[in-house]
């Protein structure tokens, strides 16, 4: 047991998987001598050399096409793309087919890889540095969203998705990156991809939330509790697509009152989703409109403005306690 | 420019038999009776299935498919060249090749039938489906080159086939980049067949050549005359030796022509002239081959005929299995979109389930 | 007044925009000499010269990259991407530049352009060749999407398209092409984008559709009428995003009501968002969860099996009725 | 290869003003004392800027920023040969040339505190924003030099930098392609530096230059001293006039080097070695082009004291503004959005501005 970091616990589980599994390769830009811009891969070049943890070249379309291939070839790759705001460049090669050779060829050809990028906002970054797109790829059938949000469930869910028999987007919140540590255990762990968390139990209203949200949204629901005895059910999603409809929907059937807390745009969101499971199956228990607490239908502002923009504690308290009362 | 030149590149042509039948026999690949005999076997049913396919379709019976008739040598040659440890990573214009390599003319049609069974050749046939987005296999063929690279294997390499148009494409610069950085075992064959649909090849590119493109990575590159099959299985067999001797990726422009329709969808008189086409016909490269080994003797009129007949009972044997199969699974989309189990996924099955069973007992359908 | 099919309404948008502005100009793979591999472009190349009308390289991410550079340039292009199945290629600068250049320079810059691109199912065509991925396009901020049913309407919201300052993604639906014609008046005709239809109103039930899943779902309207009498609303969304906010709550407060129906497969599609917009706004008055038909959360399987899972007359109808019955 | 040669392509290297201050006066450009004295002071000012830049980011006054120190003549060379009618389109790297085009520093500042303000030069200023996506503003470079073509713009063209891992990037290839074929006045400049963040130029292309992609679309390519501002000059000159003259694009690939970090956020010593860095610095651009204004008598170290404090103070005078400027709107976002208003921004705008002020009322922020 170690406290460890988000980007260390990532490291140790790429770690643990290299050395489970010679299949297991890194490619991407900078993950090799320099370890990668956030020092995931940091000290893997050393330890398993350059044909196993690719420094490639400036190019993310073929970082994902030829990571298909090794995958076809029965490698188990692990890609980085640098930052999320470049991955729309992966788009073709993954819907088109990362996502599709599995069905393609009725099962015969499978393509067992993982993409992770770094996303999201609220650590002063550049332009295109700060997104959330998530939506994204959910809506690529045949792909798996997974997004950790404490470095244990980083490490668990980030060797779950290399031993998955199927292409997984692994989205890793900056913002948590470096911003607490965790206990992770030295032993191997695996948290089962496809699996939603109830993070705290409660029985007045279900927050849902994923990544970087969740620690506003814990502290939010602490707040609510403190000021008015509520209790608050903290779901993580842990796994954006497929999304565990029986957590979900269980939680949201005993509460009767939903909060969604996106960091993405409000509109055709991840968000939108979970309302409509909870349309679909639970509809006439709610006692209130779910809400929304989201970024806008902007372009995310520079960081000059971004914090005023992001969902925070104060915002998803305020829905948390509009939605008790309503 | 008046400054200093620092480098200097060059391109080379190959051609081991020309349009008039002419042996350059210092070129000429030494290949057994079988073995030419296997390819030209291969290429004449190419020819046969493009026929009765397009047959098919106009009456209804197929899907659109893209005839490869006039590229049966630039696809078929470099077939022959490869092992079936090789890889063969195609686009979606090389029949010939894919039933060289183990597919059957049954499942080729199940394919174009509209069914993804028509895809499942095993894995262990290293031959991947049918890829339509123009120029995306190419990075595969890099990734699959790496793995067979990282992994040791002894005498593999990828072969991968894409369209001039193709060239256009990004992923086409950076898989050919990524290749020549990591010095993989691949072979990348460009079927420059003058036409991307109804674009030329001068107005998809201002170089004279494609095959010159390969001179933006260091890699060895030529162009070759397309519909003469000795020649595309010479190179390919050079590049081939090249990339199982550790020596890396290699570029192969094979000039050829399109003389159907670019998919059945298509009209090409609405954008080329008879006359271009007409001028390809004379450089059929079925023809020459089969006065080669006529020459040779190891080919006359009755050998013609008999393959002819067999082929046509072949071929109408496959189109009797395409429509004599029954019933595909309706569900097959639920088992194949994840290779593991999810709720949501099933809840969905069972929701198509029901309601396929309620158009039964309706009568629908 | 002519009666023209979808494709001819399209080309009569196209040639009277390029005779009214010479900053209009059209470029994409096959839309010169071949008149686009649907005739929509077809005799505008004859009509308007090679330099108007490109055949460009077979490089969709360029198309639409030159394309930014002109609408930068003061042009209006209008791109065609061949077959949605490749619009992926395109996403990277849809996103980074198409999108934000407003945004990025405070309205110094914009990119007036047009990606027009056939979409949908029910052709028998290939693989990659029949999706409906509007959804994808929508949660990019900045970017209309826009989706017509009709000739009539695709003529006038092309036109629209063509003026509007913004970059627009106008999915054309290959069904619809040459289904069927409806006249088109020969004078101008210009939509405005952002707004919905009511294309038949009703009192019981609203039914929002969009693209080749109108006449269906007309078709399915008209047999629930004839089958019980009920007056079942139909919205024509037009405009994906941004959504008419306003016309879809003003319909389903009235009917309590409400089936969405999507070509699309069914999580993270529009299909949910209109039901995140219900909920946020009008949920209290409804009488039975809303309804979703749509594909499912596979690949569009080939041809051999799409027609089981594309959304029909009857599932429309079914899902009508169980609605009503609720 | 025992191939027929069809083809030979050679490539070139400019330099004009050497490392140890040799001058090929037969190819010396005829520069007014104004040009190169303004171009003198655009790079000194650059230089300047990045040191004053990463001290306020270093006390978290300024947001992450790419320092240009050691490419100023590959930028400032180029800008300098531009006229007002020629359009920067720019990545991330050429403040100097930002600079130069008619770009505060105390906007760029603005920019580089994340306000995007910082980015709104007027139109007419032909000078594109910053683009962060390595090579997507290529493609942009390349329609806006077809646009210039469309309407017969005389004396115009498009001047494009982007770095060496640019070239791995499918939108540079199609953007070269496009630009050949399309023949359009576009000038095509590679910043290498011998390293795109951690990863070292032989490892970004298995080429032996990055101008022989040129060869790749049959485009005019050469290889400059990119550290010899009056090469650059020349090189972008004849580019210039060929576009202008309508014989289409050229490519330059100018050779460099990024003296610092790649940014603020990169850590340079764990990639590279301190001897390398210190042999590029005894190439230091800004040195070499000193000696030549010195050797001309239009240089002095009295003029140099002066530039300098003139510089310095401008710098405070920028970061002062910078920090001086009251409120940015804070729902701009929503008025950049559209061109056009939509009721859903609005309701969104009116809820964001209603946080806002119940966030005032609550005392919080
Ligand atoms: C990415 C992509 N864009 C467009 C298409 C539509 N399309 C199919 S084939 C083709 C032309 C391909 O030309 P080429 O690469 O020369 O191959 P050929 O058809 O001549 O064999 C086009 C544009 C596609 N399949 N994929
Ligand atoms: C498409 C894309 N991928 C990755 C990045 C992250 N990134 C920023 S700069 C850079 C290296 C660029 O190298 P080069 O083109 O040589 O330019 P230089 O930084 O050397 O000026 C990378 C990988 C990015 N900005 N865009
Ligand atoms: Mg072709
Ligand atoms: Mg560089």
């Amino acid at each position: 047991m170690t406290r460890l970091t988000m980007v260390q616990a990532l490291n140790l589980a790429l770690d643990q998987e290299m050395k489970r599994d010679d299949r297991v390769l890194l490619l991407g830009e900078d993950v090799g001598v320099d370890g990668g811009v956030f020092r995931v891969t940091d000290g893997l070049y050393e330890k398993y050399g350059g044909s196993r943890v690719i420094d490639t070249p400036l190019a993310e379309a073929t970082i994902l096409g030829s990571a298909i291939g090794m995958g076809l070839a029965g490698l188990r790759p692990v890609a980085e793309i640098q930052f999320s705001g470049f991955s729309y460049l992966i788009s073709a090669q993954l819907e088109c087919h990362a996502s599709r050779y599995r069905s393609r060829s009725q099962g015969v050809w499978t393509v067992p890889l993982v993409v992770r990028m770094p996303y999201g906002g609220g650590v002063r970054a550049l332009e295109h540095h700060s997104e959330s797109r998530e939506a994204t790829f959910a809506h690529f059938p045949g792909v798996k969203v997974v997004i950790p949000s404490s470095p244990r469930n980083a490490r668990a869910l980030l060797a779950a998705a290399i031993r998955d028999p199927d292409p997984v987007i692994f989205m890793e919140p900056i913002r948590s990156y470096r911003a607490f540590r965790e206990e992770v255990p030295d032993a191997e762990e695996v948290m089962e991809i496809g699996k939603a968390q109830v993070v705290q139990e409660g029985k007045d209203l279900t927050v849902i939330a994923w990544g970087a949200m969740m620690r506003p949204t814990l502290q939010a629901a602490t707040e609510v509790h403190e000021a008015r005895g509520a209790g608050v059910e903290v779901i993580d999603l842990l796994t954006i697509s497929p999304l565990d409809v029986g957590t979900i929907v269980g939680s949201v059937a005993k509460t009767g009152r939903c909060v969604v807390v996106q960091e993405a745009p409000r509109s055709f969101g991840v968000a939108s989703e979970i309302i409509a499971l909870i349309n679909d199956r639970t509809l006439l228990v709610l006692e209130a409109p779910v809400r929304r607490v989201t970024n806008y239908d902007v372009v995310t502002p520079y960081f000059g403005r971004e914090l005023l923009y992001l969902p925070d504690a104060q915002r998803i308290q305020e829905a948390i306690e509009e939605t008790l009362d309503y | 420019m008046p400054f200093r030149e620092i480098e200097r590149f060059s391109l080379s042509y190959l051609q081991v038999l020309d349009e008039k039948g002419n042996l350059d026999t210092d070129l000429e690949p030494k290949l057994s009776t079988d073995e030419l005999l296997r390819v030209y076997r291969a290429m004449f049913l190419a020819r046969e299935a493009d026929q009765r396919m397009l047959k098919l379709q106009r009456q209804g019976r197929l899907g659109t498919f893209a005839p490869c008739t006039g590229q049966e040598a630039a696809v078929c040659g470099p077939t022959l060249a490869m092992s079936p440890r090789d890889w063969f990573v195609g686009a979606f214009r090389e029949l010939g090749g894919r039933l060289m390599r183990g597919e059957s003319l049954a499942r080729a049609l199940l394919y174009y039938n509209g069914c993804e069974e028509g895809n499942a050749l095993p894995a262990s046939a290293r031959t991947l489906p049918v890829a339509i987005p123009v120029g995306s296999q190419i990075p595969h063929a890099v990734g699959i080159a790496y793995a067979v690279k990282y992994r040791g294997e002894k005498d593999t390499a990828v072969v991968t086939f894409f369209g001039d148009g193709a060239t256009s494409e990004g992923d086409f610069h950076e898989a050919l980049n990524f290749a020549s950085v990591w010095q993989v075992p691949a072979v990348f064959i460009c079927q420059n067949n003058h036409w991307a649909i109804s674009v030329p090849r001068r107005m998809q590119s201002h170089s004279r050549t494609l095959a010159q493109k390969a001179i933006a990575y260091d890699m060895p590159g030529v162009q070759v005359d397309g519909n003469d099959v000795l020649a595309m299985y010479r190179a390919t067999r050079e590049a081939l030796d090249r990339a199982y001797s550790g020596k890396g990726p290699t570029f192969i422009e094979a000039v050829t022509y399109r003389l159907m329709m670019h998919t059945t969808a298509d009209d090409p008189n609405k954008y080329r002239a008879e006359d271009e086409v007409k001028a390809w016909w004379e450089r059929d490269p079925l023809v020459r081959f089969r006065r080669y080994l006529e020459g040779k003797g190891l080919w006359n009129e009755t050998m013609q005929t008999a393959l002819a007949e067999e082929i046509t009972n072949g071929v109408e044997a496959a189109v009797k299995e395409l429509e004599g199969r029954t019933g595909i699974k309706p569900d097959a989309p639920f088992d194949h979109i994840f290779g593991t189990r999810h709720q949501l996924i099933e809840e969905e099955r069972a929701e198509f389930l029901a309601g396929l069973e309620r158009r039964k007992e309706a009568g629908h359908d």
